[in-house]
């Protein structure tokens, strides 16, 4: 695939976007502003951005927890703003502030999560399901990580996204740890890409931190999966050099992690390789990375103002309205 | 009018809503060939894009459902057993209910699990199940239950139509039941529990097989005890007006449920009786429910599951 | 004695049976970190063949626990949150609870599952559940629900050697309490309930955080009504004699459960007592339960799990 | 693998016995004799009984639904009388008549089962590390269905058996249909095998109706995992002439089944063409084949008996016992 200079800097300004918003979450849970959760993603948000940004606007996707899938929202087009007030538990978020971690953007196909790993490799069944008989060439991306693969819903999924010819793509961002369990400890494999083969399943590998190969991969997938010729799996290798979560331990296998070995990691970090990458080969100045940058420190400051300014949902009237449809 | 079986009366709620709604879709193991016959002859019909046979994998076909409907499908996922819900039960359970109401109340899911239930057949533990209490704690579900032919058919066409997940178990014992069935399209709204027999010495609430046992005690007490027999027909929602209504003219209750005793739902009504109407209680309510064992084979299931002597035996005592 | 928290009484009562007995392992995903450090430092203490990290696969880590069960070990399955085991349903529902019973008695399998529950953290419905209605609607596994560091403890101590399936389920918002802990061994058998405030007036019966929060309002209500607080400890089994002594004095009951209410714990024990104590009850029993809805998230996470004035409230309604 | 002439005969007359039994179920289940199901299992027997014959006895096996595990059991030298006992809900059944379906011999390895298929994946996993932990060379043979293979717990169990090289062997007996369902509607594979290898396992396929090739593929892996080698699938390709179980209807895919499909399936009965065999080898007379199907019936009669003759299990006073241990 080739990517225009448009394409590319769509990308590069998407991944800034991302991280930008990675910092402010991160920011605001230190400060007590977001409800629950957060798992930060700086240093892995390249395969989620590569995977979104040129998705069909109708495409249905799945967004990875880790960075709680802002990368993934951004690139499909989202404005975040209405999730980062969810976080904060606003009558303005995404949810209604009931959902706090979950995203829903239907006009965007960004149709809901479950915060209970693997349930995007059931859930995807239908919508591919769906997508296939709609007859328009929409097309699903799962997007999920090496922990959640090991879920057994992986199996029943992939077998019947396989067996129906479902457009479906599976993307996962394999930063080798979920949760303190590395990935050593979690599979007899090096690359899970494997398991995709069992099922006949179409599989690449790819480098994670380079945010061009991953759209490359996700978007060879997808255009297979338009054509209807059925799911792929696309590995991405990623990493994560911070905890689990804000406030979790930084451990591993009952140990301290390895922060020589996390610096090791923090090398790759796709971010700035790609940004140098960009000015070698010309596509972008000095400049238009700083106003890149500008304009997502703008974005991400006017989306806290407007979670900060959106009223606190507690209107208990709601509880019976979200309970059931008419 | 024809007579018509309660598995046929199913397949034909089944049929007409495919052929209504296009976006109406079946799935499930078997579901082209069906052991009770309630699915049989769809396939033919719709053809195995709307009748689809799956592998068993039950996590697939409920996951299916819950994606399906987020885009406008209404998906029919066939369990078979509804003792097999427990291998799929963070969506059944968790994520069909919970769907709508996290994400803010933006999305419909119109999902009917259908699957059968119940015991009575010696086929033990893990093919016996009547599990309506662990999806009654888990709200943002709705249960039906029918107990005739007629209202399997209404019943199941307004769950299909219901834009929230359905829990509807049809049960294994009364598939031989036969009534009249009307030409005419029909359906039975959820939500509106039936009289079966009118009575003013004590009220019965039960449903699905049970309500079968209970009319057999109502008629076997005629002139003994008056017996009001009310079938609840959806146990979610749930008709309690109509039960209170009733137990405010009899004044004693009797609490018929196949499913487990301990956190089931008759011991959940005898608390909303007690908070709503204790001072019209004469006694105090009596539950028959499935003994707090697991349900065993053979012929030890009798000593588990409710019998029509215990149930005589509760509505004596509960008059005495 | 020494001032332990409750995390670090779990850890010392794992880390007491782990060394005891070789048979005891423990499996879960991260028990060599653990969120809650419920389990940290163990593998350190006994290798990595005894305290074993496992993928995010919660049906093989209660599968295992069964498979070794019925050969003589003694896992313990960790499930992080209690809400993971709806992954794992049919393991920890139907087939832990009923194995030994559907093969005629005649083994025995001492599992625990042992997770964190329990809300007010805002964090949702799939990480704040306090599932054990749905444990006792399935005969066949225990259930405990440790309420201070002591008994934190004892208990765990006494399902690891209990020879039965217990669910063992500490609460989150329990970790940092503390209390002095004696350094001799200790075991506190499964059963037992604890009255943890005498009084005359009313009955209140609550388990885990709910206790906590129960005697707080006992406390406050100092002067006014004089409250008995009864913590069950145990569900399954459950001290019933305990509370129906203390029904028989006050004649008032008030029941604080965290679970959803309906087909929960409390409607049940309101049941129980009906069935046992009917003509001893002043007043219809209250409960104060989680609303019947999925647990939100953020802000409104307040309207649906049980508050302290909502306790006082009921307490001072069911003495009026 | 080499076997002896008595380990021949000894496999021939555990399929004459298995095949004895089955057709002594079916008609104890046709005179409302059984309690609940029967699942015939002729023609499709060999794979159960190649399978479990040269095990240890303290070899753990979880037997296949179909014929009810009677040609595992029988293989696995267990008296089969008890178990017809518990399908006749008698009190000297091997659960005391409480399980009907479920068969339980400690002394030989028989664990326990569930009749929620799928269970075999994950149990065994907790045999496995338990088998390990003994120390004694112990293994583990879990027996299913093509259709089980679908369910998740397939994958949660597999994937920890090869990461911590637990001793199990795999059977499937792929009889390309599972209950009304067939294969092709099942799977985008035709060798099941190819799954297993997604997790670097290693997988065979056998005929299954070649009782000697099951027994040695069998062996082969059993031989692996007893010295520490970890799991190994056998895929053995099998049979179903009957209907799924006694009484229900034989369709498939929604159509009656072709019945020309079943005779021409009918040719590879694995009795006869065993017994064939080993008469033009010499390992068999015609005399020996009519003593050892003599003996077969005299054992079924002699069972058939013991379970006409035991009580039925109507003690209600076990169910306490029964449900805790003390
Ligand atoms: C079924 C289930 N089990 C466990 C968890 C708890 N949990 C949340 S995130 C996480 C780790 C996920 O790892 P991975 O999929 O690799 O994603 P990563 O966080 O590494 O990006 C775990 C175990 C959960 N949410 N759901
Ligand atoms: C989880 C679960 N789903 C469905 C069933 C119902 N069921 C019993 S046997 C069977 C077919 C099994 O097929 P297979 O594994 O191929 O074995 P076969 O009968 O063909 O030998 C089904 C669907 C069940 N017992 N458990
Ligand atoms: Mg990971
Ligand atoms: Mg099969």
């Amino acid at each position: 695939m080739k990517f225009s200079k448009k394409d590319l800097i769509k990308l590069y300004t998407n991944l800034v976007r991302a991280r930008t918003f990675d910092m402010l979450c991160t920011r605001l849970l230190a400060e007590g502003k977001f409800v629950s959760f957060y798992h930060e993603g700086a240093w892995g948000d390249a395969a989620g951005v590569g995977t979104a940004t040129f998705l069909r606007k109708d495409d249905i996707l799945y967004p990875h927890h880790r960075a709680h899938g802002f990368p993934h929202m951004i690139g499909k087009g989202v404005d975040p703003k209405y999730y980062l007030a969810e976080h904060c538990g606003r009558a303005t978020g995404c949810c209604s502030g009931v959902g706090t971690v979950h995203a829903l953007f239907e006009e965007y196909g960004i149709l809901g999560q479950s915060a209970i790993l693997g349930a995007q490799f059931t859930v995807s069944v239908g919508w591919g399901l769906a997508a296939k008989k709609n007859g328009t060439g929409q097309v699903v991306v799962a997007s999920f990580g090496d922990g959640t693969l090991a879920r057994g819903t992986w199996h029943e999924g992939a077998n019947v996204a396989v067996l129906w010819k479902l457009p479906i793509v599976y993307v996962l961002e394999n930063n080798g740890i979920a949760q303190y369990v590395s990935l050593e400890k979690a599979y007899p494999l090096k690359d899970m890409a494997s398991l995709a083969a069992g099922y006949g399943m179409p599989a690449v590998v790819v480098d994670g931190q380079d945010i061009v190969a991953v759209a490359e991969a996700v978007g060879e997938a997808v255009k297979r999966a338009r054509q209807g010729k059925g799911p792929t799996f696309v590995e991405c290798k990623t990493i994560r050099v911070t905890s689990h979560g804000y406030g979790s331990p930084h451990m591993v296998d009952g140990e301290q992690r390895d922060m020589n070995m996390v610096e090791e990691l923090k090398k790759r970090e796709p971010l700035s390789m790609y940004e140098k990458n960009l000015l070698k080969q010309g596509i972008i100045t000095k400049e238009d990375i700083e106003e890149i940058a500008k304009a997502a420190k703008e974005e991400a400051a006017a989306a806290e103002k407007f979670a900060m300014e959106s009223p606190i949902q507690e209107d208990a009237s709601i509880l019976d309205q979200y309970l059931y449809a008419e | 009018m024809r007579l018509l079986q309660y598995n046929e009366a199913i397949n034909e709620a089944l049929s007409e809503e495919l052929a209504r709604d296009e976006k109406v879709f079946l799935l499930g193991e078997g579901v082209g060939v069906s052991s009770l016959a309630t699915t049989r002859g769809l396939v033919q019909k719709f053809g195995p894009d709307r009748v689809i046979d799956t592998p068993i994998a039950e996590a697939a076909i409920t996951g299916c459902a819950i994606g399906a409907a987020t885009m406008g499908y209404r998906p029919i996922a066939d369990l078979m057993y509804s003792d097999f819900l427990y291998t799929a039960a963070d969506d059944v359970l968790i994520r069909a209910p919970q769907w709508r109401f996290l994400h803010g109340g933006r999305q419909s899911l119109p999902i009917v699990f259908i699957a059968g239930s119940g015991g009575y057949r010696k086929v033990g533990p893990e093919h016996s199940h009547s599990p309506h209490s662990i999806m009654l704690h888990h709200p943002g579900l709705k249960v039906v239950v029918p107990s005739t032919p007629y209202d399997a058919k209404g019943l199941l066409k307004a769950s299909i139509r219901d834009d929230n997940p359905v829990f509807y178990m049809f049960h294994k014992a009364l598939i031989g039941m036969k009534e009249d069935i009307p030409e005419e399209e029909y359906i039975i709204p959820l939500g509106q529990a039936k009289v079966r027999r009118e009575g003013t010495d004590v009220t019965v609430v039960a449903a699905s097989y049970m309500n079968y046992l209970a009319i057999q005690a109502a008629d076997k007490l005629k002139g003994e005890i008056s017996v009001e027999v009310i079938d609840p027909r959806t146990l979610e929602p749930l008709d309690l007006d109509t039960i209170l209504k009733s137990v405010i003219k009899t004044g004693r209750v009797v609490i018929v449920d196949e499913d487990t005793e301990r956190c089931g739902f008759a011991g959940e009504l005898m608390a909303q009786i007690m908070e709503h109407a204790f001072d019209e209680l004469d006694a105090p309510i009596k539950r028959v429910c499935a003994a707090n064992y697991p349900i065993p084979s053979g012929f030890l299931e009798k000593f588990v599951l409710p019998q029509p002597a215990q149930i005589l035996a509760a509505i004596r005592e509960v008059v005495k």
